[in-house]
């Protein structure tokens, strides 16, 4: 596997692109100047990006309520991100959507999805489109450790494995489905053991190390592309912030999420980056000062845009 | 116009043909539409012409079965997918209404989602409670959708070709009990804009506003009508979103009497939405009486025949509404 | 009556703590029910009281809790599922409409299925197009469903109360946007039968029929009008199904004219149903108007907003359609 | 395991009960005495009798479209099911529900379900009720091949073991779901294979076989009793006839059918019971008539009913 100077630092930076924009999300949001509901994925970061790096650009997603890293990983502008969030006709949905429903077609980012377990029959469907006109392009799928218990999960996988569809499902195992933890919600102890129900292939890595990811994720990808068929890759993360703005956290101890923040997965990358020469601190310094300086621009990007007008209101319901 | 007598099922079958020959991109599937040709026959022949590749089995999976059509109509196919009885789309619910239909207003008009669900259905087979609704009502309330309800296989082909054609997810009803029904059909390639109703029988004394079978219902009525005098005009809207009102609102203005008739149960049924829409338009200052609805009873289907044919508007009922009104 | 001033939550957890303690077969359960307390906060404290055998946290399994309750209620238990918005009941929609709606008449009566399904339902918390629907009128169309919505905390008390204690699948949608408004509630046990409108403000002029959150908005309204000497009654059916039509009709007879508010969107929503009930009923005769509904745009709910807001009657809304008609 | 004649004779009996109704239906249905659609067993019995002879008395089970044997094996009155396919008012649904829909709560019988995969969550609902009641009772879950691709199987199962449910789970693998093979629509070769995705014992069993049939779930409905939660039981059968009145056999040769009807579970129980002198031939061809002689009093019976009135069409929508 050679991963060059170059390409990790695009992941490294994309991390922290990830952990700053949410951040900045997360204190708007307290403000008051980002309204509705928001999800956020710090902690998750090495998982949404690892993977996505294993893709080529006009490769497949779709993606989740939880969605922010995944639609980074997938080299989204963060300017039209965060418009988006703020409501603003210059954002990825022109203020239709909101968080919960980022989508850029272009890129190939098929839709973050307000429903657990909405986005696996697109991605089966999507995947069924580049068999069938032979495109070579590959689907992830990513879904939560929690949206394994939908029956959408059940009926994708069969069909995909049924018709060796070139599509990988993505388990973004956080250990938690809002209050529910995997080991009270879910029969498995690892989402990826019901591979065998499909007979696919599915692994566990540890969804904080961006290298394992993407390793686990490039060798499901090379298998689909070839017409071998579906598998699952499931990473083992943590949500460090509460599911979404209502979460007074009661279902865990303060310990726990200690624990966790203990294994940043950008500070363990950031070490790992350095330790191995690839980069200095110094330049570590710099990435991450010009990746906080690249969300400050978004917010201001942001912030010039205008609210959608009352005029949009009933335009793109049909095509 | 060259005519061919075909039924209904025939029609459906050569629209989804003569458009899978033209548009690659096209395709069928669902359960049991290939060997099988589908519950009712309708695709037979089709995995022969087309290949599995085109015509694909699904497994018994509904929710995937919507939920992949949409997946792959936004990424550059367009397919038809068949829930084998419109009682099922229950399981497809989610992926239809909160996936299909809200995708591109969603993302901002980013997407186009070109698939067609067709399903039939309806009562009369037999069948009881979960395999006899008639459920357009609901579809009807979800914005993205658009509805079809035809009636007769001119209807049927030439609007399923406009369905396939549409960049929008197009519920496609087909009218069970009029599967084998003949009718003369062009042998040509036309297709029937959305939005248009049909004026299926006119007349000045009373308008029926008819939907799926109850439009060959009201036909029947009318000629037992017509020799008692009163002369009645049939509309069949054909689609119900986009909904043609405007055919509809001239109709009541000449006859002064409207009377709506459907399949399904009459509570929260589409007829509610017709008679509201009515009467906010100009046509409510010419109403001789007020507008009544003749529909299924507020029950599950029964089983036994009898009951069956009772739980439904049959001819009878719609002759004696016709009666009380004029 | 000792009366005490809590919210709409504290009313719904209130009517499900006094009857689990009444009735040992009464229990909750639903995503996130017991510690989390529900996504917003309803069920706070209820596994501290009854355990997790009685407020159990299911999986996210949509057709399974709905499913589920309803096997446990046609086996003698009384279970309150909640789906954590309304939205998700694209997914229950199997196992509700197919399953526990049409049990007992398939069977020729001899299932009970006495379980609630509990739901928020509407928009205005920004929450864009998955989780803003208010999807009553597919439920009012299924006949063997209860459907209720009440909009205040005395009705949710008592409406909930009624649900639990009866014996059929009761679809309960709770207004989301009024959890935290308060209203004075019997300290005493107390039930609200099912069909049953309620005047919420008596007046002569007009007669505003309103659901859920629009009741408020109505009710503002009033008030705003009334500084124009225009006397508005509001009515709020609280149970669609069963449906008052009685009351609704009495009204319109007297100040003959009337404005359907809901916030689902108009095609195909709920106003349709009653603006043709009045229409079929003694009351077409006394009204001096067309019937207007004043309802949801056609559209997905926006994330936005502004835009939101437009996409649902608000109060200025329905203050212009009643100086329309008057 | 000790199975006396009396129970080995029940099952016998039980089993040419279930052959001969439902032959006496597809005649009936021929020539258009039954309306609507049914969907017959004939070749499954097995399954169906040995699997419901492990219940006691006042355990439940769901049951399927194709659900005659198991509703026989759950000791229903042939009379009235007989009437009730007749659509009359002295059936088991006063003629409201048909074939799909025979239900029989007084004896534990749940109900058919003409919904493919209907009646999973409800035996799971079924199964909490004993569990919070400490009923002590199993319910028997019946499902078939093409079934377990639904979603509802998925939530179902995950469900049923987290919270260790008396349930167990009879697939009835009849090898296809109307034209579609189990190889074709199914990711795993058996259906208990996916077990596994739920933490619970599967096994998969000749479903020809009845005293096969009845150990494993006697095992399986045992442990669900002791509180140790559910488990997939399956039975390979045959579906010897048509799917519905509609089906031309296009997906199956003649061949297939006629090998199958080569292992026919009663014949083969027949000499079994014979050949160990459990029975003689004489003896057989009794209970063979006597058999026959129930079915032909159960069309009387039916025959003697009335068709529902009309004054019934609008009761028991509510209780
Ligand atoms: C169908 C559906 N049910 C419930 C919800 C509410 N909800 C939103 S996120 C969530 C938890 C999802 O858990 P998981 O899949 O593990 O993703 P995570 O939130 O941990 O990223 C729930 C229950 C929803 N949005 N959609
Ligand atoms: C939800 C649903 N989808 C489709 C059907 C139509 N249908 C009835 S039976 C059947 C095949 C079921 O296969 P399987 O579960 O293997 O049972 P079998 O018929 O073999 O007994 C199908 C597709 C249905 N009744 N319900
Ligand atoms: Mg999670
Ligand atoms: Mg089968």
């Amino acid at each position: 596997m050679t991963l060059n100077k170059e390409t990790l630092l695009n992941w490294y930076k994309k991390m922290l692109h990830t952990r700053f924009f949410e951040s900045q999300v997360d204190a708007f949001f307290a403000k008051g100047m980002i309204h509705g509901t928001t999800h956020l994925s710090i902690g998750q970061e090495a998982f949404a990006i690892g993977s996505t790096a294993a893709l080529h650009a006009d490769d497949l997603i779709t993606s989740t309520h939880r969605g922010h890293g995944e639609c980074i990983g997938k080299d989204a502008d963060l300017n039209r991100m965060m418009a988006e969030l703020m409501g603003k006709s210059n954002g990825y949905c022109k203020g239709k959507g909101g968080s919960m429903h980022i989508a850029d077609l272009e890129k190939g980012n098929l839709g973050a999805n307000g429903v657990v377990g909405g986005g696996f029959a697109i991605a089966v469907g999507a995947a069924l489109t580049q068999q069938m006109k032979k495109t070579g392009k590959v689907v992830l799928c990513f879904f939560g450790d929690g949206a394994s218990n939908e029956g959408s999960f059940h009926e994708a996988l069969n069909l995909a494995s049924i018709w060796k569809l070139p599509v990988v499902f993505m388990c973004t195992n956080n250990h938690y489905g809002m209050s529910m933890s995997v080991s009270r919600s879910t029969a498995v102890a690892n989402i990826a053991d019901r591979a065998a129900s499909y007979e696919m292939p599915g692994i566990t890595v540890d969804g904080n190390d961006p290298i394992k990811v993407y390793e686990a994720t490039l060798a499901a990808v090379e298998r689909a592309r070839s017409g071998e068929g579906p598998s699952i890759v499931e990473g083992i993360t943590y949500r460090w912030l509460g599911h979404s703005k209502s979460d007074a956290n009661r279902y865990r101890t303060k310990e726990e999420i200690e624990a966790w923040k203990d294994r940043c997965p950008i500070k363990a990358f950031e070490q790992y980056l350095i330790k191995n020469n690839i980069i200095s601190q110094q330049e570590s310094d710099e990435i991450t000062a010009g990746a906080k300086d690249d969300i400050v621009r978004a917010v201001e990007f942001a912030q010039q845009g205008s609210y959608p007008g009352i005029e949009t209101l009933e335009e793109d319901v049909y095509a | 116009m060259t005519m061919a007598l075909i039924t209904y099922k025939e029609a459906v079958r050569q629209a989804m043909q003569e458009e899978m020959r033209r548009d690659e991109n096209v395709f069928l599937l669902g359960e049991d539409v290939g060997v099988y040709g589908g519950a009712f026959g309708v695709s037979l022949g089709m995995l022969e012409e087309f290949g599995e590749e085109r015509v694909r089995d699904t497994p018994i999976s509904e929710g995937v079965i919507a939920g992949a059509a949409a997946g792959a109509a936004v990424t550059g196919l367009r397919p038809i997918a068949e829930i084998m009885f419109s009682d099922f789309i229950t399981i497809a619910m989610d992926s239809l209404v909160n996936q299909a239909a809200k995708m591109r207003y969603m993302f901002g008009g980013k997407a186009k989602v070109p698939m067609v669900l067709r399903m039939p259905g309806g009562s009369g087979t037999g069948a009881a409670a979960q395999h006899s609704q008639s459920l357009e009502a609901w579809l009807v309330h979800v914005p993205g959708l658009k509805v079809v309800m035809p009636s007769t296989p001119y209807d049927v082909k030439g609007l399923l070709k406009t369905a396939i054609r549409d960049d929008n997810p197009v519920v496609f009803i087909e009218t069970k009990t009029v599967y084998n029904k003949k009718g003369e059909v062009p042998e040509e390639d036309y297709a029937i804009p959305f939005g248009v109703a049909d004026i299926k029988r006119v007349g000045k004394d009373v308008t029926v506003f008819a939907t799926g079978v109850m439009v060959h219902r009201s036909l029947e009525a009318a000629e037992i009508l017509a020799k008692e005098g009163i002369d009645v005009e049939v509309i069949d809207p054909r689609t119900l979103v986009p909904f043609d009102k405007e055919t509809l609102v001239k109709s009541v203005i000449k006859t002064g009497k409207l009377i709506i008739v459907h399949e399904a149960c009459k509570r929260g049924g589409f007829g509610g939405e017709v008679a509201a829409e009515v009467m906010e338009s100009e046509a409510f200052d010419y109403l001789d009486a007020p507008i009544k609805r003749v529909a299924g009873k507020n029950i599950p289907i029964p089983y036994c025949m009898e009951l069956e044919k009772s739980a439904v508007p049959q001819v009878d009922d719609i002759v004696n509404a016709v009666r009380e009104i004029v």
